[in-house]
């Protein structure tokens, strides 16, 4: 485990083994009722054939992190701070054509919602080859072949058959799959699952989750798993990063993170998802209040207007100041580590058996 | 798409027998008798009897109706001749058979109609998507300004103006006028050329403004970002993705307006001083000219009818999830 | 020492929802009057430059054509008046205007027509009158039949749907413009007796009829559409759960949700039905000479424009202004209604 | 008088011009019936005269032919026994056209025989029998043959329509009787009418009465595929769209006194309005440059510009049509002739009549007899028309007053086309400031001689023109005031029956000296505006009309009243 | 923060459940072989009703007063019709719901009348269950007003009281449903469930569409309302582990039948059909700790309802199936092993254990392929 010394404010020189890095990243928009600060000054690594999980609530930018991360973001209106780095490269200056390389290449992305990812008004078959062809150059046949071969890889039964159907002829977790297969086509080095699994059953969802594993080994892509679900986190992730209105306000590795949660916005998810085998007389343990408002979000930690323990802060730091997360394992908490493992261990914990 | 075809064309063919009936019925609510039109000055008894008989208007009306149905398919006899099927009656006004008469106006119609799509699909098209994927820019200002202007005009007062401007003062143009393009094929372009600019340009300016906003819309499909996020390029995403989604309520609008145009040209055709069939449907409207009134109806609701159905298997080209059954 | 019971949410979290709750309430805090949907847009609307002045434009046209009686009055000219007849030297031998520029002077403002010489200023606002309020009354007819015949199929479905969408069918199939005019002259014929002038109120029915029986389809199948998503939305259910009654349920559950849709297609209707209205002149079935319309003044205009360019240019900037003006009401107040698809 | 010489007043043709036309037409002689016709000057041969015309020939079949502008085509397409020629003064005389004279009467003028004369054809090379003339006639008793008029027919076989019912037409077999018409060789035809009328030959110059080949005739069908004997056959017939007509190889210049056939041929095209006629022959480009008028006029609003312009005016025929707007009054309904003075007295003649083509459409009419027609006097003016022209309001609504019609309601009909309408609106405005409650009426123009002509039309004030069919009151009194005429369909559409008149009428048409017969019209003429006053007189016609810079020939032809179509050739 | 006096009674209530079904027997609300098929129309050339969806085939189960009911399944298995036949907002095609001994399966909405207020939904969504063109206030007082009910004080300040009730500020009565968060949404349907005081409440996956963050507020609210008001729910959802938190007897439903129906304990630790278990052992736990469960992963998707498997439904995916399950539909039965009332309706139903099998069902080709692979490899 690293020292908790270093903040992210200076940031330590980019790891060698990093395969993507992203330093201090701001994200904002320029809406109608004013500035939304999606995402504000976030800091993450992740190496080659690793995963990194990250969660959050609904909101906490998420979404807009990796959108960002892909150049997907709408140029215009966005206002973008930071580094990305890959394999070195910053992304952020990169133009267009470049992106347009990178993008399904050597970056992929895993939608959350297949039904609208997908186009209605092409074979499913084509959609994958398409990103085949621009990169690699290959001709309509062999694309074609990829495309059978990847829905094979998937485990779409017949798939010889059903490269011509269209996205509306899958079922959900088979047009998943495909999803999943297009985004794999051209053996990217880095994959940004967004929810890939949230609209689905749980017993797809397994599926899924399996393939995703399985498809990792075989390819070592670094993953970036997005998702709200700490069970899908447990079962995926090495590394996780707990978001909170457009911060990272928890890092470690799952163990730590899920075993010894520093973060009192982190003992609330935790607290408040049942499990198999929980109590279930006990009641359980929400998080009082509702999401921050991005346009204005709350000063100093903006997990204070929800927290139970800004009285043991002294001097009221919680409203005024901003915690910092430091590198590595750690928690933007105001409270000591002393604190922070007492509160744990006397009333956390044993609520959640 | 043969049952989808089978099953639109029977009921296409329910739809008009209906608009044939409402037509047919709807004319003799007003008393009047047809008869006296074709009687002229010195009418007699006599000559009225004659024309009822060889009009087969001295039956009663429904009877009338049925013999007029039935002519459609067997033919039928006058006092003027054998017309025979597909026979939509003789004329009161001057005793021509009156599918002849609208297929010899139908070219024109056809020309004015499609010559001026050409013409409105492509500005119309080209400009909103334009429009669409410089959004903001001074060419989206421009061409969105330019529609707004342009929608507003009305073909009864920007013809004439036009015609004043381009053939009666500078004379750059010829008079409206129509000649078979078999017969004179450049002839045929430089006589439709006014209304086709006016048609057109009146049609371009809802097109620019339908291209341009379901294009937006289709921008922000999730989709269009998927193919983005695989990487392929702006452009491809644009014209392939986007266009696509957006080609659902372009071909709506256009199967309206071919329809109306093969309809009811007849703003433009009485503007122009042009014999087609919508100046046969206002004449035969003015004239109380039954027979001509009733094919020019039956024919302009087929056209409609044909023109929707053809939409709607577009629909399942377009897209697949369209099926038809 | 702190219980976990107290960061429970259920019981507390009320308490901790007053503080947290929608920032309104911090800037105002004793307005707790909540904004309705209608409210947001009509805020989102005075946001718009654009479409607050269309709409004051608009709003312009409807005024002086409301009234038209009053400001004639004021200015001393009216519309039926033959003042070319009256002075013979307003007209000259061709009964064109005697006068430079179609007559216009400190009399007649916009100067004066050909044949009857009356007052073109007058007879603009006038003209403006009866085919903005006609065209008015038409939209409105066609929203209520519209609205009515597409909930009603919408909302039960079934039988009904299927031969209120054969009707639509049908109608749709009807060339509408040929139709119009074969169908206008029977209207009037049926209700005036053979030996009185035909009423204009009887003309003006006869083209809100026409236009009622017309033109509704596509809003019905609008409202169809809307009613049959929104018939399926869970409010709906919960209102029957609770026992509502179909009539209930429309009114208000439906009606109020589809307020939006309404008004946008409303707005766009409104200057389409102008233009029928127009046309119905302009072929010879509706509006008549001396009943002062818009639509008339085109139809005499377009003859003239060579002689007489200023009896054109009034009402012809009028009209563009109004509709270029309507057009952005239009896209405002659907850019307000739903602030996702922008211009 | 020349159409082609411009005239400097703005106000187009005078009185005057029309008293040039109001001479009776004289009898040719058999010299004056051969042909060729005069050779018009300059002219010369070859290409094809544009005509733009608004509306499609109601009939094409000449026994239906009852308009002018089926009787301007028929110059071109038929001959009849007889027809006139006309001096460059306008001075008309009626010759022998199929016939070797204009006929030969006896028995007091109720026998009529002609002689036809040797090689006239038809279109198809048929030589022309008096068997066709005779059947051309019998023909006309066909229960179709219903728009033309009935001269001949009711002086062979009864007024009214007894005609009708003493022969069914020769379609089944049966041929009128010698005694009424006979044969007695191929190329003799003698009629024997009920009583004596000296001007038949007039009657026998009427397109209605042109031939119809006796074996190409196809009845109903003829309408629209007539054979011609005239120097033009039509090659091309679309209904509502074109008419064109060729050379007629079978015509023969030499039997022919009065047509040319310069032209090799005329397309016709339609729907081409009033405007649209002026503008693209003012504009004078292309085919246009050949282009004239049939029964088109230049349209009001392009007047100013053609009459400021000496080098257009050039290419302009004017002249005094017959025709006399008047306002009926339904006599059976409106039966104070005070009401009918007052409002004869309120009609803005003027405006009404420049609504129909400005000061060169009419001027204020002062009776109801056409300065075209012989007999007319000029200081005839009950309803002070030379001081007032747009009304004597005060006047008239004094009368109104003395007959306590305040606030009486009549209806005042009218065609729904543009100048009517105009006109009926003119009318109205003074109507209503003498305190009449007017009510409107609207009605089909396409029906709408149909629809006055009945005797019980339900209403009160309807406009009507109506010209002379040759110059002689004979063809304007006895068809708009015999009482006994009225029925259905007829033209009294005043329903005047007033016994003095229907006797004057008798007596005056049994004159069978021309100049007499003026003068005793003049008198009736006189008589019935003053007496009855059955009609507000309200404007005398007057064409003007206007071709393209390539056309000569142009002439205005005082028979048509239009611009003469046999005349006319291609300068290039 | 204070506390609450509520929170103490409710382990109490929870206990207190199973002896208020002993003691009044009767269920409240009986559901015997409810069927509802939705007809497909097509043909030609005349639209004809060609087939049926049976979204819900023969569908047999008991609520008693108080207890909450759960019902799961796969997506597209017929829940919420099942929920909409319960809430009548569906004409059941065949069966009997017997309401307090009324049987209201084919009552119209006249006779359903005097039950309405007794049986409410709640629903997933929390933006579309609340009409957006409403203020809160109406929205609550809606049941009210329809039913004619004048509470004492009046409907305002009944509303207000429930807004107090489900942890909403009383001054949000003339707010609009827009102006708040889906949690607090929810809350409002909530309090418009219980506006007329139900005797139950069907509620169709109430959590689903929330935040795992408020989730947990919301199930605690209901459990509140459920044990203060003791109305009985059925309590429609896909994770397992809410409605195991929530629910006294789960009921698991595949495609259109139940196919195993217990009370919890016995459900979560001692499943009998193959499906029960293969649902139990997708749902990836948190804790990674946990003692690592055995892998069952289903082959490929649910049959479609429009022509379902014979015999037994769960055949075509089961890795126990024998020519008997194709032929001979498993009656719904307490199996010997089971516990009282324990329900299941299979042929070769499991092991009452949970213990670990020793080796993974792996019933997906591509992760056998996979699997294989990477065995090959290794
Ligand atoms: N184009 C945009 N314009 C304005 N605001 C945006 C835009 N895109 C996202 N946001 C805002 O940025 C914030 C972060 O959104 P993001 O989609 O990243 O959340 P998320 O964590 O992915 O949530 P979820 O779990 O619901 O997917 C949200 O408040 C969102 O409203
Ligand atoms: N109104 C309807 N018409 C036709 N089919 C329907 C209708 N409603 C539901 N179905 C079908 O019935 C089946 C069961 O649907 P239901 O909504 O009850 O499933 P569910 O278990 O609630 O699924 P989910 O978990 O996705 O909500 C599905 O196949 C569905 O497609
Ligand atoms: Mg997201
Ligand atoms: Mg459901």
């Amino acid at each position: 485990m690293t020292t908790l010394t270093k903040t992210e404010d200076a940031p330590a020189p980019t790891g060698g083994d990093a395969f993507l890095s992203v330093r201090d990243l701001k994200v904002q928009f320029s809406t109608e009722d004013g500035i939304v600060k999606a995402v504000d000054g976030l800091s993450f690594d992740i190496e080659r054939g690793k995963t990194l999980g990250i969660v959050g609530e609904s909101g906490s930018g998420k979404s807009v992190t990796n959108l960002t991360v892909l150049g997907l973001h709408n140029r215009k209106s966005t206002h973008v701070e930071g580094e990305i780095l890959l394999e070195g490269k910053e992304l952020i200056t990169a133009t267009e054509p470049e992106l347009e390389k990178l993008r399904g290449n050597k970056m992929a992305m895993i939608f959350q919602d297949s039904l609208t990812a997908l186009s209605p008004y092409y074979t499913v078959g084509r959609q994958i080859s398409e990103p085949f062809r621009k990169h690699t150059g290959a001709s309509k046949k062999e694309a074609r072949d990829r495309a059978i071969q990847m829905l094979e890889k998937v485990g779409i039964p017949h798939p010889k058959q059903r490269v011509d159907d269209y996205p509306h002829q899958f079922s959900g977790g088979m047009r998943q799959r495909a999803m999943i297969a297009m985004s794999l086509v051209c053996n990217p080095d880095l994959l940004i699952a967004d929810e890939p699994t949230t609209a689905l059953d749980v017993t797809v969802q397994a599926q899924i989750l399996d393939l995703l594993k399985d498809l990792q080994q075989e390819f070592g892509s670094a993953i970036i798993m997005i998702t709200h679900d700490l069970g899908v986190v447990a079962n995926m992730a090495d590394d996780l990063l707990v978001m909170y209105a457009g911060r990272a306000v928890e890092r470690g590795s799952v163990r730590e993170v899920l075993k010894s949660p520093e973060h009192p916005y982190t003992w609330g998810l935790l607290g408040s998802m049942p499990r198999l085998n929980s109590d279930v007389d006990e009641p359980l343990l929400p998080i009082p209040g509702s999401p921050p408002s991005l346009l204005n979000p709350p000063s100093g930690c903006p997990f204070h207007p929800r927290c139970a323990f800004t009285d043991k802060v002294e001097g009221g730091k919680c409203k005024g100041d901003r915690p910092t997360l430091p590198v590595g394992r750690g928690s933007a908490c105001h409270l000591t580590a002393d604190q922070k493992q007492q509160v744990f261990i006397e009333t956390i914990q044993p609520r959640l058996g | 798409m043969l049952r989808f075809l089978i099953r639109r064309t029977l009921g296409a063919a329910l739809i008009l027998l209906l608009i044939s009936a409402f037509t047919y019925f709807m004319y003799f609510a007003i008393p009047q008798d047809p008869a006296m039109l074709a009687c002229g000055k010195n009418c007699t008894p006599d000559a009225l009897a004659l024309i009822h008989k060889n009009l087969g208007l001295d039956k009663p009306v429904p009877v009338q109706y049925w013999d007029y149905l039935s002519g459609i398919f067997v033919g039928r006899d006058f006092g003027v001749g054998h017309c025979s099927a597909p026979c939509f009656g003789v004329s009161f006004r001057n005793n021509q058979m009156v599918w002849d008469t609208m297929m010899d106006r139908l070219p024109l119609t056809v020309s004015l109609t499609f010559g001026s799509l050409i013409v409105f699909l492509f500005a119309g098209l080209g400009a909103g998507l334009l429009a669409a994927r410089f959004r903001g820019t001074w060419l989206d200002k421009t061409f969105s300004g330019a529609s707004l202007v342009t929608s507003s005009f009305q073909i009864y007062f920007i013809g004439p103006v036009v015609m004043g401007l381009l053939v009666f003062s500078t004379g750059w143009l010829d008079k409206p006028k129509y000649v078979p393009i078999s017969e004179d094929p450049w002839g045929w372009f430089m006589g439709l050329l006014i209304p086709w600019i006016i048609m057109a340009t009146i049609f371009t300016a809802n097109y620019t403004r339908m291209a341009r906003s379901s294009m937006i819309e289709q921008l922000q499909e999730e989709h269009v970002r998927a193919a983005k996020a695989k990487g392929m390029s702006s452009r491809y995403a644009f014209f392939r993705y986007a266009w696509r989604g957006s080609l659902i309520p372009i071909i709506t609008i256009l199967g309206m307006d071919i329809g109306g145009l093969l309809s009811g040209g007849m703003v433009t055709e009485l503007t122009f001083g042009l014999a087609g069939i919508g100046r046969l449907a206002r004449d035969s409207v003015v004239g109380k000219d039954l027979p001509v009134l009733m094919g020019v109806m039956i024919l302009s609701a087929a056209f409609i009818i044909v023109c929707n159905i053809v939409v709607d298997a577009l629909y399942a080209v377009v897209d697949p999830r369209v099926r038809l059954s | 020492m702190t219980s976990p019971i107290e960061i429970e949410g259920a019981e507390t979290s009320s308490a901790l929802d007053k503080d947290s709750a929608p920032q309104a309430d911090a800037k105002e805090p004793k307005k707790l009057e909540g904004r309705s949907p209608g409210q947001l847009m009509w805020r989102r609307f005075k946001r718009d430059k654009t479409g607050v002045i269309s709409a004051f434009i608009v709003l312009f046209f409807f005024l002086i054509s409301a009234l038209a009686p009053v400001i004639a009055k004021v200015y001393g000219k009216d519309p039926y008046t033959f003042y070319g007849q009256d002075d013979p030297t307003l007209l000259n031998e061709f009964n064109l205007p005697a006068g430079p520029n179609g007559g216009i002077s400190p009399e007649h403002w916009f100067g004066i027509d050909p044949n009857y010489g009356r007052d073109v200023f007058s007879y603009l606002l006038y003209g403006m009158r009866t085919s903005l309020y006609t065209a008015l009354l038409a939209t409105i007819g066609i929203v209520i039949v519209g609205v009515l015949i597409g909930l009603l199929s919408g909302y039960f479905g079934g039988k009904i749907d299927y031969w209120l969408g054969r009707l639509t069918d049908f109608m749709l199939a009807l060339p509408s413009q040929l139709f119009m005019v074969a169908v206008m002259p029977v209207v009037v014929t049926v209700f005036v007796a053979p030996d009185e002038e035909t009423p204009v109120y009887i003309r003006f029915l006869a083209i809100l009829g026409v236009m009622w029986l017309l033109t509704w389809m596509s809003l019905s199948r609008l409202v169809r559409a809307v009613t049959l998503s929104l018939r399926e939305r869970e409010f709906v259910e919960a209102a029957k759960v609770a026992g509502a009654s179909p009539w209930r349920i429309i009114r208000k559950e439906l009606l109020p949700n589809l307020i939006t849709p309404i008004i946008v297609q409303g707005t766009y209707l409104l200057p389409s039905t102008i233009l029928s209205v127009a046309f119905l002149s302009f072929v010879g079935v509706g509006y008549q000479d001396p009943t002062p319309d818009w639509g008339l003044m085109f139809a005499t205009g377009a003859n003239i424009y060579e002689q007489d360019p200023t009896y054109m240019f009034f009402p012809g900037v009028a009209m563009v202004v109004f509709f270029v003006a309507f057009n952005l009401l239009g896209d405002s107040v659907r850019d307000a209604f739903d602030p996702k698809t922008g211009r | 008088s020349s159409g082609s010489k411009s005239s400097d007043k703005p106000a187009g043709k005078s009185q005057k011009d029309a008293l040039a036309q109001a001479k009776p037409v004289v009898m040719g002689t058999a010299q004056q019936s051969v042909g060729p016709a005069k050779e018009v000057p300059g002219s010369r041969k070859g290409g094809t005269v544009q005509v733009y015309q608004e509306t499609d020939f109601s009939h094409l079949d000449p026994g239906q032919i009852y308009v002018s502008d089926g009787g301007l085509l028929s110059k071109l397409l038929y001959r009849g026994l007889t027809t006139y020629v006309e001096d460059d003064k306008g001075n008309q005389t009626v010759v022998g056209d199929l016939a070797t004279d204009a006929g030969k009467s006896s028995d007091g003028g109720k026998t009529w025989t002609y002689t036809l004369k040797d090689g006239v054809k038809d279109q198809n090379g048929n030589v022309i029998t008096s068997g066709d003339i005779r059947h051309s006639f019998e023909r006309l008793y066909a229960s179709f043959e219903t728009d033309g008029p009935t001269y001949v027919q009711q002086w062979l076989s009864g007024e009214g329509t007894k005609y009708r019912k003493a022969y069914a037409g020769p379609f089944k077999g049966k041929h009128l009787p010698d005694s009424v018409l006979s044969t007695p060789d191929d190329k003799t035809v003698v009629f024997h009418f009920q009583k004596p009328h000296s001007d038949a030959p007039q009657a026998f110059a009427m397109a209605a009465y042109s031939v119809v080949p006796e074996k190409t005739d196809t009845k109903e069908k003829y309408d629209q595929a007539p054979v011609a004997t005239g120097p033009y056959k039509i090659s091309e017939y679309k209904s509502g769209k074109n008419l064109k007509l060729v050379r007629n190889p079978n015509w023969d210049p030499k039997t022919d006194p009065m047509r040319h056939q310069y032209v090799d041929g005329f397309n016709i095209d339609y729907n081409q309005d009033k405007a649209t006629q002026t503008k693209t022959i003012l504009a004078d480009r292309a085919e246009a440059k050949n282009a004239i008028m049939f029964t088109g006029q230049v349209d009001a609003t392009q007047l100013q510009k053609i009459t400021t312009d000496k080098a257009v005016m050039k290419r302009t025929v004017q002249g005094y049509a017959p025709y006399v707007w008047q306002l009926n009054f339904n006599m059976d309904r409106v039966k104070d002739k005070r009401v009918r003075d007052a409002i004869a007295l309120a009609i803005p003649a003027n405006a009404a009549g420049h609504a129909d083509g400005g000061a060169y459409g009419g001027d204020p009419a002062t009776s109801l007899m056409s300065p075209t027609t012989p007999g007319y006097d000029k200081k005839l003016d009950p309803f002070n028309r030379a001081k007032k022209p747009n009304g004597d309001i005060a006047a008239a609504k004094k009368l109104i007053d003395e007959a306590g019609a305040k606030g009486k309601k009549l209806v005042y009909a009218y065609a729904n086309t543009p100048v009517r309408t105009t006109q009926a609106n003119l009318i109205i405005n003074n109507l209503k400031k003498i305190g009449l409650d007017i009510q409107k009426k609207e009605i089909d123009a396409a029906t709408w001689y149909e629809q006055m002509g009945k005797v019980k039309n339900g209403l009160d004030l309807y406009m009507t023109g109506w010209g002379q069919d040759w110059a002689d009151g004979n063809t304007v009194f006895p068809p708009s005031f015999d009482g006994q005429q009225i029925q259905d369909g007829a033209s009294n559409y005043s329903h005047t029956n007033d016994k003095h008149v229907n006797d004057e009428i008798a007596r005056i048409q049994a004159i069978t000296d021309a100049a007499e017969r003026a003068k005793e019209y003049g008198k009736l003429s006189e008589y019935i505006s003053t007496k009855i006053n059955p009609a507000a007189p309200i404007y005398y016609t007057k064409v003007f009309q206007i071709a393209g810079s390539n056309v000569g020939g142009l002439r205005y032809s005082t028979v048509t009243s239009y611009t003469d179509p046999t005349a006319v050739y291609l300068k290039k | 923060m204070t506390m609450s006096e509520n929170n103490q009674t409710t382990t109490a209530v929870a206990e207190a459940i199973p002896q208020q079904r002993d003691a009044d027997s009767a269920p409240l609300l009986q559901v015997k072989d409810l069927k509802k098929h939705f007809p497909i129309k097509g043909g030609f050339p005349i639209r004809r009703t060609i087939g049926a969806v049976k979204a819900v085939d023969g569908v047999s189960f008991d609520v008693f007063r108080g207890e909450a009911l759960g019902l799961v399944g796969e997506s597209g298995c017929g829940k919420s019709t099942t929920g909409r036949l319960l809430t009548r907002l569906y004409e059941p095609t065949h069966g009997t719901i017997t309401y307090n001994g009324q049987d209201i399966s084919t009552a119209n909405r006249k006779q359903l009348a005097p039950i309405r207020s007794e049986i409410q939904m709640i629903f997933q969504d929390p933006y579309a269950s609340l009409n957006p063109r409403q203020t809160v206030g109406s929205i609550i007082a809606g049941p009210m007003e329809i039913n004619g009910i004048n509470p004492p004080g009046g409907r305002e300040a009944r509303v207000r009281e429930l807004l107090e009730i489900v942890g909403l500020n009383p001054e949000h009565y003339n707010r609009f449903p827009h102006e708040f968060s889906g949690g607090q949404r929810q809350r409002i349907g909530v309090a418009r469930a219980v506006a007329l005081e139900p005797k139950l409440i069907v509620a169709d996956e109430p959590v689903s569409a929330l935040d795992v963050s408020i989730q947990a507020q919301v199930v605690n609210l209901l459990q509140k309302v459920q044990r203060e008001m003791g109305i009985a729910f059925v309590f429609i959802a896909h994770d397992l582990a809410i409605v195991r938190h929530f629910s006294q007897r789960v009921a698991v439903m595949y495609l259109g039948k139940i196919v195993e129906i217990a009370d919890r304990d016995s459900l979560y630790n001692r499943p009998r059909h193959p499906y029960t278990h293969a649902l139990m052992s997708a749902v990836p736990n948190a804790d990674i700790d946990a003692v690592k469960k055995e892998r069952i992963r289903l082959e490929g998707d649910v049959p479609s309802p429009i022509s379902p498997p014979s015999g037994c439904r769960f055949r075509t995916r089961c890795w126990k199936a024998q020519d008997k399950c194709a032929t001979e539909e498993p009656p719904l039965v307490q199996i010997s092993g089971s516990r009282e009332g324990h329900l299941t309706a299979c042929h070769f139903p499991e092991e009452p254990t949970t213990a670990d099998r020793g080796e993974d069902i792996v019933l997906d080709p591509a992760l056998a392929a996979l699997e294989d692979e990477s065995g090959a490899n290794a």
